[in-house]
C-alpha cells in the first residue's frame, strides 16, 4: 500500500463528509466575518485607525476561527468509532493523521485565506499589504491546523472540550501570530517581509514533520483508557 | 496442539478504584472461539479493548504469538480485525464509500492483489451477502440501526485477518442476520480462524467454543 | 548592615511598599506550596482510613450473615 | 524485567527514602532562603540607579529561573514516563506543574511590582515578562488538561505530550517575543556567565537560587509522596501505613 493511496483515501473521505454538511464548511467563514466586523463597531469606523489595527485584527480573528473549527477534526470520528478503527489499521497512522489535518486545512484555513482580502478591504488595509496577508494566512493556517490537531487529539472524549482546547492551544499559537501579524504590518508600511515569511515557512516545515507524530501519540493516549 | 495466538498473563485492570479483573489468564489458539460473558459493567468491553491493544489501562502481559503485543503492534494489526461497540461507520457516507475506505485502511489484511475495479465488485458482492443489495449508494444515516450494523459486519468479509475480536456483534440484528453471522463465524473457525466475542446469545452451531465469565470474582 | 537604622531598613529608601509586598507575596506563595501537599496527604489518610473501616465492617457483617445461614440450614 | 522493577519496586522504595531526605531538604531550604534574603535585604548595597527597589531581584530572578527549569524538568520527566513507562517519572512531571505555575506567577507578580518604581507602570510588555506570561499560560494549559482527565495514567501521558510540545515551542516563543520586542534588558543573572554585578550583590542571589532549588526539591518530594500514596492505595504497605495512624 503506497503512501499516496492511503493519504488520498482518507483525504477524499473527509472531504466528501464535509461537503455533505456544507454548514460545517461555511460556519468558520461566517465566524471570521462576524468577528472582524465587530472591531469597527467596538473601536471606531475611522479608516486610518482601522488600517493600523487591521493586520492584528485579521490575524486574531482567523486564529479564533481556526480554533473553533478544530473540534470537527476528530470528535465525530471518535463518536462513531471510526477513529479507533483508524488506530487499529495496519497502515501507518502518521499518513492518515497527515491526511486528516490537510483536509481540515483545505476546509478551514484555505477558505479563510481566500476570503481575507475582502475583509481586509472592510478594515482599509493598504492594498500593498494584501498579498502578504494572503501569503501569511496560507503559511500560518496550516501550522495552526497542525498544532491545533495535537490539542484536539489530546482532548478527545473529554467533557467541555471547547474551553480546554483553547487554553491548551492558544499559547502555542503566539509565535505564528507574532511573525504573521508583524509581516502584514511591515508590508503595510513598505518594509521588507521576506524574513518573516521565511520564518513562517520554517515553522510550517517543522510542524508538518513533527506534529503528526505528536497527534498520533495523543490519539493513542486519548483512546487508551 | 494448535499454536497459541493471543495470550494474556496475569492481567489486572481497575477502574475508578474498582477492580474489574485480576489474575486473568486467557489464551486462544487457531480454530477456537472464546466467548466472554458477564453482567453489564463487568468489564467485557474493557477487556476486548485491552486485547486489541487500544487500551493500555492494565497491568500484566499480553502476548501475540509469544511476543509482547506492544512490540509487534504492526504485525498484530495485520492479523486482527476488531468490531467495536459503536457503529464504526460514517453516517454521511454511503455503505459503499464506508467499505471502500475500510478496504484501504485495512489493506494489510485485505485479500491481496485486488485492483480498484475488482474491489468495487467485491464490495457490491459483500453488501449483497449481508442483505444490503440495493442500499449501496444511500447515505448510511437513512439506514436503520440493524442495517448500519450490517454495514459494519460486512467488513468481516472484506478482511482476511485470522483473529476476529467482536464486541456484541448481534446488537440490533434480526434472527436471519444472527444466523448469517453465526455461519460466518463457523466458517471462519473451520478454516483455522479464531474469534473472541462478547454476546449474551447462545452460540449453538459454533465449534470449539470456550467461555469465560467476568465479574464473578468479588473484590476481597 | 547596609542601612543606618532599623527604620531606614523598613523604609527601604522610599521603596518599602514595593520591596516588602514582593517578599510578603513570595512568603505567602511559599507557605501555600507547603500547606497544600500537607493537606492533600491528610485528606488521603482520612479518606482511606474511613474506607478501610467501612470495608472491614462490611466484611464482618457478611461473615456474620454467612455464619447465620450455615447454622440455619 | 526493568518495567516490572520500575512499576512495582520503585514507588515504595522512593517513599521510604524520600521520607528521610525531606527534613534535610526543608532545613537546607530554610537556612539558605533566610540567609539569602536577610543578606539581600539588609546587607547588600543598593543599586545606584534603581535604589532599594532592586532588592526585589533576590526573589524575582530565582523564581523566574526556577519556573523555567521546572518546565524543562516536567517535560523531560513526562517524556521518560511516556517512553519507559516509569511511574515515578510521571509523578514527578505531575507534581512539577503546580509548583512551576506558582513560581511563574510569583515571578510575574514580583516583576510587575519591580516594574512600578523602575518603569513607572505596573505592567510593561517587556520581552522577558511576556515570555513569563506565556510560560504561565503553558503551565495552566498542562494543569487544565491534567485535571480534565480522570484516568491517572491517561492524564499523565496526555500532559506529557502537551508539555513536550510546549518544550519544543518555548525557544520559538522566546525568540518570537524577543524579536517582537527588541527593547529589553539583557538577562541579569546566569550561572555560567561572569556576573556583571559586584560580588556582594551577586552572592545573596546565588544563595537564594540554591535555596530555592532545595525548596523546590522539598516541595516536589512532598507532592510525589502524596501521589505515591494515592496511586498505591491498594497495596499492603500503604494499608499498613493507614492503619498505623
Amino acid at each position: 500500500m503506497s503512501f499516496s493511496k492511503l493519504f488520498m483515501a482518507t483525504l477524499k473521505r473527509d472531504m466528501t463528509i464535509a461537503f455533505r454538511h456544507p454548514s460545517d464548511l461555511v460556519n468558520p467563514l461566517i465566524f471570521f466575518l462576524v468577528v472582524v466586523s465587530l472591531f469597527p463597531l467596538a473601536i471606531s469606523p475611522d479608516a486610518r485607525y482601522l488600517a493600523e489595527i487591521a493586520p492584528g485584527v485579521l490575524w486574531v480573528a482567523s486564529l479564533l476561527a481556526t480554533l473553533l473549527s478544530l473540534d470537527m477534526l476528530f470528535q465525530s470520528d471518535y463518536q462513531d468509532g471510526t477513529l479507533e478503527q483508524l488506530l487499529l489499521s495496519p497502515q501507518p497512522l502518521y499518513t492518515s493523521v497527515l491526511a486528516k489535518v490537510v483536509s481540515h486545512w483545505l476546509l478551514s484555513g484555505l477558505p479563510l485565506a481566500l476570503i481575507s482580502p475582502l475583509l481586509a478591504l472592510m478594515l482599509f488595509l493598504p492594498s500593498s499589504a494584501m498579498p502578504t496577508l494572503m501569503i501569511t494566512l496560507l503559511l500560518g493556517t496550516p501550522i495552526m491546523s497542525f498544532i491545533g490537531a495535537i490539542g484536539a487529539a489530546l482532548t478527545i472524549g473529554l467533557r467541555k472540550t471547547g474551553l480546554l482546547l483553547s487554553l491548551i492551544v492558544l499559547p502555542l499559537y503566539i509565535p505564528i501570530l507574532i511573525f504573521a501579524a508583524s509581516a502584514v504590518q511591515n508590508a503595510a508600511i513598505g518594509l521588507p517581509v521576506l524574513g518573516h515569511l521565511a520564518l513562517l515557512g520554517a515553522l510550517l516545515v517543522l510542524s508538518v514533520v513533527l506534529a503528526p507524530l505528536a497527534i498520533a501519540a495523543a490519539l493513542r493516549i486519548s483512546l487508551g483508557s | 496442539m494448535a499454536k497459541t495466538l493471543l495470550q494474556s498473563v496475569n492481567l489486572y485492570c481497575e477502574r475508578d478504584q474498582r477492580v474489574l479483573f485480576e489474575n486473568l489468564d486467557i489464551s486462544v489458539s487457531a480454530g477456537e472461539v472464546l466467548q466472554v460473558e458477564g453482567p453489564n459493567g463487568s468489564g467485557k468491553t474493557t477487556l476486548l479493548r485491552i486485547l486489541t491493544g487500544l487500551s493500555d489501562a492494565y497491568e500484566g502481559d499480553l502476548l501475540w504469538q509469544g511476543q509482547p503485543l506492544q512490540k509487534v503492534r504492526e504485525s498484530y494489526y495485520q492479523e486482527m480485525q476488531y468490531l467495536g461497540h459503536s457503529a464504526g461507520i460514517k453516517q454521511a457516507l454511503t455503505a459503499e464509500e464506508n467499505l471502500q475506505w475500510y478496504a484501504v485502511i485495512q489493506a494489510g489484511h485485505l485479500n491481496a492483489g485486488s485492483s480498484s475495479q475488482q474491489r468495487a465488485g467485491n464490495i457490491a458482492d459483500i453488501l449483497a451477502k449481508v442483505g444490503l443489495r440495493g442500499y449501496e449508494d444511500v447515505p448510511c444515516h437513512t439506514l436503520s440501526a440493524g442495517q448500519q450494523r450490517r454495514v459494519n459486519l460486512a467488513r468481516l468479509y472484506l478482511s482476511s485477518a485470522t483473529l476476529w475480536i467482536l464486541d456484541e456483534p448481534f446488537t440490533a440484528i434480526d434472527k436471519n442476520g444472527i444466523a448469517t453471522i453465526e455461519t460466518l463465524i463457523e466458517e471462519h473457525v473451520k478454516s483455522g480462524g479464531t474469534v473472541i466475542i462478547t454476546t449474551h446469545q447462545d452460540l449453538k452451531s459454533v465449534p470449539n467454543l470456550r467461555k469465560i465469565t467476568l465479574g464473578e470474582v468479588l473484590p476481597a | 548592615m547596609y542601612f543606618e537604622s532599623l527604620s531606614d531598613f523598613i523604609a527601604m529608601g522610599g521603596h518599602a511598599k514595593y520591596v516588602w509586598s514582593s517578599y510578603l507575596i513570595a512568603l505567602f506563595i511559599f507557605i501555600l506550596n507547603l500547606v497544600l501537599p500537607v493537606m492533600a496527604r491528610q485528606r488521603f489518610f482520612n479518606n482511606q482510613s474511613r474506607r478501610l473501616r467501612r470495608e472491614t465492617s462490611a466484611r464482618n457483617v457478611k461473615i456474620e450473615n454467612e455464619g447465620h445461614d450455615a447454622s440455619g440450614s | 524485567m526493568w518495567t516490572w522493577f520500575y512499576r512495582l519496586g520503585s514507588p515504595k522504595w522512593f517513599y521510604g527514602i524520600s521520607g528521610r531526605w525531606l527534613p534535610w531538604f526543608l532545613c537546607a531550604a530554610m537556612v539558605l532562603l533566610v540567609t539569602g534574603s536577610v543578606w539581600g535585604l539588609a546587607f547588600a548595597p543598593q543599586d545606584y540607579q534603581q535604589g532599594n527597589s532592586f532588592r526585589i531581584i533576590y526573589i524575582h530572578v530565582p523564581t523566574a529561573f526556577l519556573a523555567q527549569s521546572c518546565y524543562f524538568i516536567m517535560a523531560v520527566c513526562g517524556a521518560i514516563g511516556l517512553i519507559w513507562k516509569m511511574k515515578l517519572s510521571d509523578m514527578v512531571a505531575k507534581s512539577c506543574a503546580p509548583i512551576g505555575a506558582s513560581f511563574t506567577f510569583l515571578a510575574l507578580v514580583t516583576g510587575a511590582i519591580w516594574g512600578k518604581p523602575t518603569w513607572g507602570t505596573w505592567w510593561v510588555w517587556d520581552a522577558r515578562l511576556t515570555s513569563m506570561l506565556v510560560l504561565l499560560f503553558l503551565y495552566l494549559g498542562v494543569i487544565a488538561l491534567q485535571s480534565a482527565i480522570s484516568d491517572r495514567n491517561q492524564a499523565a501521558k496526555a500532559s506529557a505530550v502537551l508539555s513536550l510540545v510546549g518544550l519544543v515551542n518555548i525557544p520559538i516563543i522566546k525568540y518570537s517575543v524577543e524579536w517582537w520586542n527588541t527593547l529589553h534588558q539583557p538577562a541579569s543573572f546566569s550561572v555560567v556567565a561572569k556576573p556583571t554585578m559586584p560580588i556582594e550583590m551577586w552572592m545573596p542571589l546565588l544563595i537564594m537560587v540554591i535555596g530555592l532549588y532545595c525548596f523546590f526539591a522539598a516541595l516536589l518530594v512532598m507532592r510525589i509522596r502524596v501521589e505515591i500514596l494515592e496511586r498505591e492505595w491498594r497495596t499492603e504497605w500503604v494499608k499498613a501505613l493507614i492503619k498505623k495512624r
